[in-house]
């Protein structure tokens, strides 16, 4: 049974030096590029024995505050009270939040005959305010004057859990539909009676089952479903790693935040061409300073290994997410390399 | 008395006390259900024809339509109290036939989606360093196994003496809130077993501590009031002829217990643990609470977090990796191998009475 | 004359050692399980006062603990009546086709099947429940909807996915129907023989010696393990998470997609990512669902005593 | 309307085990029958034989002929619900049902012969059927009590109350005074001497002091040895029998060398 | 080391129900003792009061003075279990622990107590005790195989073994042979015959014949009702009893006008 852990041993490439424990817990969005920096870091550093709980955003950053994790994966930044109590538990010097993994969320749909759906902020918020009720809605047709929609009624799918997935999905809607989108952004879908499914796969689930069926998922998840195009601007951009990627690069750092605090304020209401707003950051949220040096040492390997090209293409064959833009990395590593131990 | 005389049941009522016939009116023979039914069966294919025809469509029609013609040719023949039994022999099968397809399709689903990946990979390794395709549970078995061994070492010996105290030593007020409590105990939501659990351990061990023995604590919380139940129940069917012979002996009470009762009731205390067993093993929510998850394998109760199958078939089906496929497969592979390991521990149960039950027979 | 005579305490009866010992531990096992359920009492109590106290505000959905544990309250409720009824006479009609009507060879086996369905784990069944049942009740709710839509119960518009209130119903009803039967057919089994005799020799059909013995008999014995199963509905947390669609409140509406959650599904969906208050207010719930099912268990009990004098103990 | 029995060449099975081997007798109508031998013999399986109340346990059969006023009772087409109706039982230990009332007891099986019945006629029958066994003035005013709550006599009457109701033509007995003290034991008794002016009557019993009582024939089972088919070994008129038995063994068991 | 028994004035209660009154006798050592009288006079109770059985049921307890060779079995400082090691019982169903093979039933006294013995020894004590029970010829081949695998008659002499293996003065048996076929009763009644050499013997039987046959004193007990006491009528030597009795009710009971 241990055999496969003990065949790693012998396959390290470079590093090869540090062992020990080292604790994750966090965002489940995060869960399957996990897996892949964990199997990529395995051949980097064998001795290391690291473990990630997919407890989600919340608790990930409640057992990292807590002490009871060595970081953290949040699909949202630090908040005021929760970087007060990172101060009690890093001391002065403060926290690390690196944007290590992008995933663009994809509108998927389920409609029979239609293969490209293009959709304004407007229409996608009407659709999921349960406005929007039938295919043939004349602001879908609008938003696709080539397709024939059917008379089909409309089931929009959301999560049923609490989730970062939907925090981003709503913020965004907030953000670019205007007053189409009048709920109140939370991980909590905010309009009743739709469709509700839990987890992602449970959403992607039920929109396969569901003819006329609506959701909103990591893209990479989308399997058969169609994807929609969403508008911005004049056009419409499909969700992908580039265009997903882009619209992080020109997105704005949260002010007044510490050194290597590098939380950033998404552009959700951009108009740039190629860029695709719906997409879900999670942050790496760790120390800049451990009490012990081999904490230290393990979370800046780990975290060097994360941000590096490597790492990041690992993540994008584990889980479809869009590598980091050097720019990015950059930055990422002045606060890795700041990390040290106090005592 | 004539051979053949005509009054039914009914009319040779009581009171009357005239006729005594022997002979109802008639008799529908052993073959006449069956045609009946394959009658109805014929008339349902039809309609079905005319109406779209499914399975459950046909199924619902022929025994519906089944039922109505025994009753009614049984009514005709064999008077009104052999048709209802009849009727109620028609609904109390289908019923049986109707709750049979569920369970039975649930079995089917999960084989034909489990069998897929019942390979020795699957049983050998863990999921550390595996993305996409391959990886194991043995991890989770492991985790699985220790936990719920160290849930059943809580919960048999107070469980068992619990038992023992209902059925041999208890009286009075404290036995009859005890009996209460135990129901209530059995009511208790698995997840607020494993919400009240990781409050405990987080007292000592500070918020975000997963443990395997803070699972083990919660599955206890669930399986400890079914144990008593079960027990009590085995204890007391150990017939009280057996006590006195021992009494009889000037053998003290305790000992009569150790060494007659539970001896006695070995086998049916040895079920009743298993099937308790068995009805925590694949307990979820309170292992997400508690023990968490992790890729690697964790042999150690006591320091961090371990796998076990329920939580990893939740892991895999809810947060597959890209392509899902391959997670979605190792889910229903770990649900079948949860099943299989529920199913091997009732064989070793039964094995077990087999082995210790009181002999009987030459 | 041999008997030995400890010459110490007079007036108590005189008990050996081991006996006081052994009767002791047994003793302090089933006062561990009193204090195991008072420490849940209390952890719950504790936990739950902050959500209690809190200003309605600070509750999720902002109107107050009250407003927002009353659909879930109601979920549960809902949920867990329809799993009963489907359950109870189906599992009693299993118990009896397994007791009293299949032939004998086959009934063993087919009760040795029903008791291991009784342990399959519940994740599995919610697999299957969104896998199986869902997709295959959406043609049976769109009848519904078109021919019985006028009942409240069936008003849809019918779920696209099959992922409803009634569909979670019966994915429960299905988990405890091996409960109640193995149950019910343990109590038919043990209906004396002497009472099965007393009405087969006044002439009664195999159905009438069924009404007239057996189901009086086991008439506690179904109730009983009816409180089990609806127990265990109560509290199913995973199988309601993964089947049901819970965006909604309170409604009767069965065969839509919008349905209220159940205590244990919720606290399962929201506990992940939740943080501070939010966590008070799930354990509230959790303390909600807890007293729930202390109040069934009274109520079993009281069904089952009050008519105790006809009952067949004695 | 009581009835004659005849029984020629019965042997009666438990599975593969033959408890009791060719058995022939008559037993008379209007009469009391008495069947006596020492345990295990086959007294109490020859009696469930007569109204194949034997057949209702599992692997349980018997080969022979079995006739009531000369119709066969084990014929493909005889029904064994009717013959149940036909020949009443009390069994050894009273057997009320524990959740019905006294009167419902009672009216248990008429019920499910005659659905409908009038209020008026049904009170009567259950008033007569409890005046026929002794039990009339002893419960009339709490007949909507539960029947658990009666004695063990009392119940054992309640039982004859609910056989006769139905208006059998022969009542079968086994031991039915066995778990009974003496002042109820003799009012059963008396009972079957009244009883039997309306019925065929069969009782099995161990005292052979009852037998002698109140039985105008009695038959003598007796059994080899564990293993072996219990047989009836002499019948005849019961002053006969315990005055001055054909066989040695019935002797001896009267005489009480063994038993 | 048989014993001599006195009883004073005893009375026997469950709960609050007086089901045996006022006893008063005395038991003879080396001689067996018969209790006879219909069912439910209490015989079964008064035996189990003797080594203190009877205050193993919830509620059950006794008022007066049992002692044994002078001494109070219900003293405050003697302990039950002690006194039951003395006076030894046997029940009306055999009942040999079915866990346990042949050899482990007869050794269960000795091994239960935790009493200490060589190997051999044991075997010696197991093999004088079936001797003495009459049961070893028949199953000295098969001393492993599990009790239960023996016939009636052979499970009940087992059990007389399993009590006389630890040696006790006196010898309670509650009618040993009421579920035994004529063969094994005869077998059990030698046996008592034997065992009196060494025992003291008390045996409750329904059975008058057995009473006459092996015993040199006998009891008869009675009752006047349902719910009222039962009490010992007469005591006196068995001759007497069955030939010219003192009282009219055992008159009555013997000569068979009820029971
Ligand atoms: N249900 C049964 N299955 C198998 N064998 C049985 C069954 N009932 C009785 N027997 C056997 O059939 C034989 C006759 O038993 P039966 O009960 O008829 O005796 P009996 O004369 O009524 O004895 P008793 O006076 O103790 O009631 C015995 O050997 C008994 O062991
Ligand atoms: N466990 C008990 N609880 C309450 N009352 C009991 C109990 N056992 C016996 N009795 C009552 O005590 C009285 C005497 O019963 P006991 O069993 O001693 O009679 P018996 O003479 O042995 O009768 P039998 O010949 O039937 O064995 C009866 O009225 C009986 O109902
Ligand atoms: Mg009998
Ligand atoms: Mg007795
Ligand atoms: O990553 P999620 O929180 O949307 O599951």
């Amino acid at each position: 049974g241990a055999s496969n852990e003990a065949d790693t041993d012998s396959a390290g490439t470079g590093g090869g030096e540090l062992s020990g424990d080292l604790v994750g817990a966090g965002a489940s969005s995060q869960q399957a590029a996990m897996q892949g920096w964990q199997a990529g870091f395995t051949d980097v550093e064998p001795g290391v024995n690291l473990s990630y709980d997919p407890v989600g955003s919340g608790g990930g950053r409640e057992q990292f505050l807590a002490g009871g994790t060595d970081f953290a994966g949040s699909d949202a930044a630090l908040d005021d009270e929760e970087l007060a109590l990172a101060e009690e538990r890093c001391g002065a010097s403060g926290v690390f939040e690196l944007p290590n993994y992008i995933s663009p969320i994809a509108v998927v749909y389920n409609l029979e005959g239609v293969d490209e759906l293009n959709l304004s902020p407007e229409t996608l918020a009407g659709i999921f305010d349960q406005k929007i009720t039938n295919w043939n809605d004349p602001a879908i047709a609008a938003d696709n004057p080539d397709a024939t929609l059917p008379d089909q009624g409309i089931t929009p799918v959301n999560r049923s859990d609490e989730s970062g997935t939907t925090e981003n999905f709503v913020e965004y809607l907030a953000a670019a539909a205007g007053d189409a989108w009048p709920h109140e952004v939370s991980g909590d879908w905010p309009v009743s009676g739709g469709e509700a499914a839990q987890g992602t796969s449970g959403v992607v689930g039920a929109v396969e089952a569901g003819a006329g069926a609506i959701g909103y998922a990591d893209l990479s998840q989308a399997g058969d479903l169609g994807v929609a195009s969403i508008g911005v601007g004049e056009e419409f951009v499909a969700p992908s790693a580039e265009t997903a990627a882009a619209v992080v690069e020109n997105s704005e750092p949260l002010s007044g935040r510490g050194e290597y605090d590098f939380a950033i304020e998404l552009n959700r209401d951009t108009t740039g061409s190629g860029e695709y707003p719906i997409v879900l950051v999670s942050y790496h949220v760790g120390c800049i300073e451990y009490e012990d040096q081999e904490t230290a040492d393990l979370v800046k390997a780990f975290m060097t290994y994360v941000v590096s090209e490597d790492g990041q293409q690992a993540a994008a064959e584990a889980a479809g997410s869009a590598p980091i833009s050097d720019t990015l990395r950059e930055q990422a590593q002045t606060a890795i390399d700041a990390i040290t131990a106090s005592a | 008395m004539p051979q053949t005389s005509t009054s039914t049941p009914e009319t040779a009522s009581a009171g009357s006390g005239t006729s005594t016939a022997l002979h109802s009116v008639g008799h529908l023979g052993r073959w006449a259900p069956w045609a009946i039914f394959a009658g109805a069966a014929a008339v349902a294919a039809l309609l079905g024809m005319a109406t779209g025809l499914n399975a459950a469509v046909f199924a619902i029609y022929t025994v519906a339509l089944g039922t109505i013609a025994l009753y009614a040719a049984s009514r005709k023949v064999e008077g009104r109290r052999r048709a209802t039994d009849r009727l109620v022999t028609c609904v109390v099968v289908s019923a049986f036939g109707l709750a049979m397809v569920p369970l039975v399709s649930l079995v089917i689903e999960v084989v034909s989606k489990g069998i897929g990946r019942l390979d020795s990979e699957f049983f050998a390794s863990s999921m550390t360093g595996i993305i996409g395709e391959g990886g194991g549970v043995y991890h989770a078995i492991a985790g699985t196994l220790i936990i719920t061994a160290l849930t059943t070492l809580i919960s048999v010996p107070i469980g068992l003496l619990t038992a023992i105290y209902l059925v041999e030593y208890g009286t009075g007020r404290l036995k009859r809130a005890i009996t209460f409590l135990v129901d209530v105990m059995t009511g208790i939501p698995s997840i607020v077993a494993g919400l009240f659990a990781y409050a405990l351990f987080a007292v000592f061990f500070g918020p975000g501590v997963r443990l395997g023995i803070a699972g083990a604590v919660a599955l206890s919380v669930l399986m400890i009031p079914v144990v008593v139940r079960s027990a009590e129940e085995v204890l007391k069917l150990v017939p009280n002829e057996l006590r006195e012979a021992s009494y009889a002996l000037g053998v003290p009470k305790w000992r009569t217990i150790v060494k007659i009762v539970l001896p006695t009731a070995v086998a049916g205390l040895a079920t009743g643990v298993t099937l308790a067993i068995a009805r925590v093993i694949g307990e979820t929510a309170p292992l997400l609470v508690t023990v968490g998850i992790i890729n690697g394998t964790n042999l150690d109760p006591f320091d961090g977090r371990m796998a076990t199958l329920p939580v990893y078939a939740y892991y895999q089906l809810t947060q597959p990796g890209v392509p899902p496929e391959f997670a979605i497969d190792r889910a229903w592979t770990a649900a079948l191998v949860l099943i299989i390991i529920v199913m091997g521990l009732n064989i070793v149960a039964r094995l077990f009475s087999r082995f210790f039950a009181p002999k009987t027979g030459r | 004359m041999t008997i030995t005579s400890p010459p110490e305490q007079q007036h108590r009866p005189v008990r050996r050692i081991g006996d006081r010992v052994f009767s002791g531990v047994a003793r302090g096992a089933g006062i561990a399980i009193l204090v195991i359920l008072a420490g849940v009492a209390v952890f719950l109590v504790i936990e739950a006062l902050p959500a209690l106290t809190a200003s309605a505000g600070d509750i999720p959905g902002g109107e107050g603990l009250a407003s927002y544990i009353a659909p879930l309250i109601f979920g549960t409720l809902l949920s867990a009546v329809i799993a009963l009824l489907v359950a109870t006479p189906l599992a009693v009609a299993i118990a009896l086709f397994i007791t009293h009507f299949a032939p004998r060879r086959l009934a063993q086996s087919l009760g040795y099947v029903v008791d291991l369905l009784a342990a399959i784990p519940s994740i599995v069944y919610g697999f299957w429940g969104v896998a199986w049942l869902a997709p295959n009740l959406v043609p049976l709710y769109v009848w519904l909807e078109e021919n019985l839509g006028f009942i409240p119960l069936f008003a849809g518009p019918a779920s696209s996915t099959g992922r409803t209130m009634l569909t979670a119903g019966l994915v429960l009803a299905i988990m405890i129907l091996p409960i109640i039967s193995a149950i019910s057919r343990e109590v038919f089994l043990q209906v004396p023989s002497l009472h099965r005799e007393a009405a087969l020799a006044l002439g009664a059909t195999r159905w009438e010696m069924i009404r007239l013995a057996v189901l009086p008999y086991g008439r506690s014995g179904i109730i009983g393990g009816a409180m089990l199963g609806l127990g265990r509905a109560l509290g199913e947390t995973m199988a309601i998470a993964l089947v049901l669609s819970v965006s909604g409140g309170i409604t009767f509406n069965l065969i839509s997609s919008g349905n209220p959650s159940t205590i244990a599904a919720n606290v399962a969906l929201e506990f992940p990512e939740s943080s501070g208050l939010d966590v008070n207010a799930l354990i509230a719930s959790g303390l909600a669902l807890f007293v729930i099912t202390f109040a069934v268990n009274m109520l079993a009990r009281s069904i089952v005593n009050r008519r105790a004098d006809f009952s067949g103990a004695n | 309307m009581a009835k004659r029995i005849d029984v020629s060449d019965l042997n009666i099975y438990y599975g593969n085990f033959l408890a009791v081997e060719g058995v022939t007798v008559s037993i008379e109508p209007r009469s009391v029958t008495a069947l006596i031998g020492p345990s295990g013999c086959g007294k109490s399986t020859f009696l469930r034989s007569l109204n194949r109340m034997h057949e209702v346990l599992p692997g349980a059969r018997v080969e022979g002929k079995v006739s009531m006023d000369g119709q066969d009772l084990y014929a493909p087409d005889v029904d064994p619900v009717d013959v149940r109706r036909h020949i009443g039982m009390v069994f050894q230990r009273p057997n009320p049902f524990p959740t019905m009332s006294i009167y419902d007891n009672v009216a248990a099986g008429i019920r499910l012969n005659a659905r409908k019945m009038k209020k008026n006629d049904l009170d009567d029958l259950v008033e007569r059927s409890l005046l026929g066994a002794n039990l009339w003035k002893e419960v009339k005013d709490r007949l909507t009590r539960p029947a658990s709550g009666l004695s063990g006599g009392q119940q054992q009457r309640l039982c004859i109350a609910r056989a006769i109701a139905v208006e059998p033509d022969v009542l079968l007995m086994d031991e039915p005074a066995s778990a009974l003290d003496p002042i109820s034991t003799l009012a059963i008794e008396d009972l079957m001497t009244e009883l039997k002016e309306r019925f065929t009557i069969v009782i099995v019993t161990h005292n052979m002091q009852q037998a002698a009582r109140v039985s105008e024939q009695t038959g003598f089972f007796n059994v080899a040895g564990a293993g072996q088919p219990g047989r009836l070994i002499e019948f005849n008129a019961t002053e006969k029998i315990f005055s001055n038995p054909d066989e040695k063994a019935t002797e001896d068991y009267i005489s009480g060398r063994f038993g």
